[in-house]
């Protein structure tokens, strides 16, 4: 195994953790604002880590302009399907937001 | 290198199988709109996986497709949404 | 073969079993309407693992785009009291359309017509599966499409196929696609692509997305129709992503339509269709078979006629849409009005 | 089955599984919306089994022909589905019912 596979590997594992975490964020937070917390970062970091990783095999200039490009339609897309889930979460439900509050 | 492939899929589907469990719980629509966004970003990283593996290179087009689309669902759930809805469990 | 290759597929198939089972059992219409979703995405893996891009493609685009939209779009009305003028029957909690399965249980008798028709359908599955599995190899026209591909002016196997060999059925699905748009557009009561609820601002994060991701739909659209030549790609997925950026735009609230003559959109919708027949009848002067082109300038013919084969669908996927979201909103008065007298050509 | 099995087989018989599903759940669930979905899951099982038998001889590639009539097999299955759909948003705003059921 040459440099380039054991870089590959430690990216995808590491990737592979965040979106193992994003999926217990899930299905163990208690409500929808830490739920969605947890789901970014399988979005963000997740994905982009295993693109880092497989930027690594890519041979081609190409390859790797579009692994970037795919990762930062995630990000974007990502980022932003938080903010609208999240507002229109706050505006029906603005009780779950401010729950630390209670005793 | 392939094994390896191979197994972080099988790792990722069945991060897919175990999140389906949010999407019978509910409670509102939306958290089963994120789990549904949760599975297309898996699913995009195990169409990157299987792009590697499989040696097509044809699979990251359809990443890219998937890339491009993956808002769509929830801009539609938030704009077309009633100003008030039942969220029964 | 691989232990781990046979492993992911056979629990591929096992995901996508239950999958389409908890959309067909889901207590909720939106639990359904997930699942299915998820269904799409799955089945679009299984698309890769059948070594078959082109139809994970469009799987990819129809599941992610197309289908979650219009299902969220209808599990909208169905959600809500029906606005019709009609003997409203309507249930005692609105939400109660929701729960779906319950309704045949009432009869006396129901358990077990359902208990026969279960078992009938295992006893159909055990029979298919007895069939399928003594399939034989063989049989198939992998030989005859490659021996042909040679001067059918493209170099990748399926839009050949597609677009040469069997041109009459791409031609004619173009045309059902349309068929389907009319239809929607005589179910929804004769409303414009303009009309409906004005949705909400979308807020300045989303419009920000929304104006940098439209021209992206539309460059990967030119993408994959200019990649179908050599590689998986071609008219009908990039039709779809551009009908994507149509929704997209109506959905953020953004005036489409005004900048649309009623002549253009009529234009967009049949142009698919009617540079089939042009190229398919100019075929037939040299003495060919109808949709038969010359060998030398198949491969200009065939980006000429996916060029307008995918502009039209792109419109006829946004008509979809727009015409199914239309009239809600709108009072049930408005369906009374005359219909408006298009001679949609 | 004791001989080794190929993958496309076990695409094949999921197919047929997926196939009776998507009968059984036509018939027995009551709201259009579901029957909509039944309806599409068992055009999928058919689209899944060509697909599967495609790959049975792969050469250089998988049998096209298959693969082109999947491909417009989809995009004529989605048209038909959201036509339905029209239909039962139709009825659902014109008489408020949402199943075939007579009874009530």
């Amino acid at each position: 195994m040459n440099a380039a596979d054991a870089l590959t590997v430690i990216f995808c594992l590491a990737g592979a953790v965040f979106f193992l975490a994003g999926t217990v964020g899930l299905l163990r937070f208690p409500d929808i604002f830490s739920r969605l917390h947890a789901l970014t970062k399988a979005d963000n970091l997740g994905l982009g880590l295993i693109v880092i990783g497989l930027i690594f095999q890519s041979d081609s200039l190409a390859a790797i302009l579009k692994l970037l490009l795919i990762w930062i339609l995630a990000l974007a897309a990502g980022s932003n399907a938080c903010y609208a889930i999240g507002r229109f979460a706050l505006a029906r439900s603005p009780q779950d937001a401010v729950r630390e509050d209670d005793p | 290198m392939n094994s390896f492939y191979m197994a972080l899929t099988i790792f990722l589907v069945l991060n897919i199988a175990a999140s389906m469990v949010r999407v019978i719980r509910g409670p509102t629509p939306a958290d089963r709109l994120m789990t549904a966004q949760l599975f297309g970003t898996t699913g995009m990283a195990i169409l990157l996986l299987l792009a590697e593996a499989m040696e097509e290179p044809a699979l990251r087009n359809v990443t890219l497709v998937f890339a491009v689309l993956a808002v769509l669902l929830v801009i539609c759930f938030v704009q077309t949404a009633e100003s008030k809805e039942t969220t029964k469990p | 073969m691989n232990p781990l290759e046979h492993a992911l597929d056979t629990l591929l198939c096992l995901l996508l079993l239950v999958l389409a089972w908890k959309a067909l059992r889901a207590e909720h219409l939106y639990q359904s309407a997930i699942f299915f979703i998820a269904f799409g995405l799955g089945m679009a893996l299984a698309w890769v693992r059948l070594a078959a891009p082109d139809v994970a493609l469009a799987e990819a685009a129809i599941g992610a785009g197309l289908l979650g939209v219009l299902l969220l779009d209808s599990l909208r009305v169905f959600s809500r009291p029906p606005n019709g003028s009609g003997k409203a029957r309507q249930n005692t909690d609105p939400g109660d359309a929701e729960t779906a399965t319950a309704t045949t249980s009432r009869h006396p008798g129901a358990r077990a017509t359902r208990l026969l028709a279960t078992a009938a359908a295992a006893g159909l599955a055990a029979v298919l599966v007895t069939a399928i599995v003594r399939i034989g190899d063989g049989g198939g026209l992998t030989e005859e499409a490659a021996g042909q591909l040679e001067g059918s002016g493209v170099e990748h196997p399926v839009t050949a196929v597609l677009l040469n060999f069997r041109g009459y059925d791409t031609w004619l699905e173009v045309g059902v696609l349309f068929l389907a748009m009319l239809g929607i557009y005589c179910a929804g009561g004769w409303v414009g692509l303009t009309g409906g609820r004005e949705p909400d601002s979308p807020g300045p994060l989303l419009s920000w997305l929304i104006r940098g991701l439209t021209p992206l739909l539309i460059l990967t659209a030119a993408y994959l129709l200019w990649l179908g030549k050599e590689a998986p790609g071609g008219a009908f997925q990039a039709g779809v992503l551009i009908g994507a950026a149509g929704i997209l735009l109506r959905l953020a609230g953004y005036p489409l339509t005004a900048h649309l003559s009623p002549g253009m959109v009529k234009l967009g919708l049949t142009l698919g269709f009617g540079t089939f027949l042009v190229f398919g009848i100019a075929a037939l002067i040299p003495g060919g078979a109808f949709l038969e082109y010359p060998e030398y300038w198949a491969g200009e013919i065939i980006l000429l006629v996916e060029t307008a084969a995918a502009i039209s669908i792109g419109f006829t996927v946004f008509a979809f849409f727009a015409y199914l979201s239309s009239r809600d909103g709108s009072p049930s008065e408005e369906h009374n009005s005359k219909p408006s007298t298009t001679n949609s050509d | 089955m004791t001989a080794p099995v190929e993958s496309y087989q076990i695409y094949a018989v999921t197919a047929g599984i997926l196939f009776s599903m998507g009968l059984a759940g036509l018939f027995l669930c009551g709201h259009f919306f579901k029957k909509i979905i039944a309806t599409k899951i068992l055009g999928t099982a058919v689209f899944l089994l060509f697909i599967s038998l495609a790959k049975r001889d792969f050469v250089e590639f998988a049998d096209p022909v298959p693969h082109a009539m999947v491909i417009t097999g989809i995009v004529v299955a989605v048209s038909a589905g959201a036509f339905a759909l029209a239909l039962a948003r139709r009825i659902w705003n014109e008489t408020g019912r949402s199943t075939f059921e007579d009874s009530q």
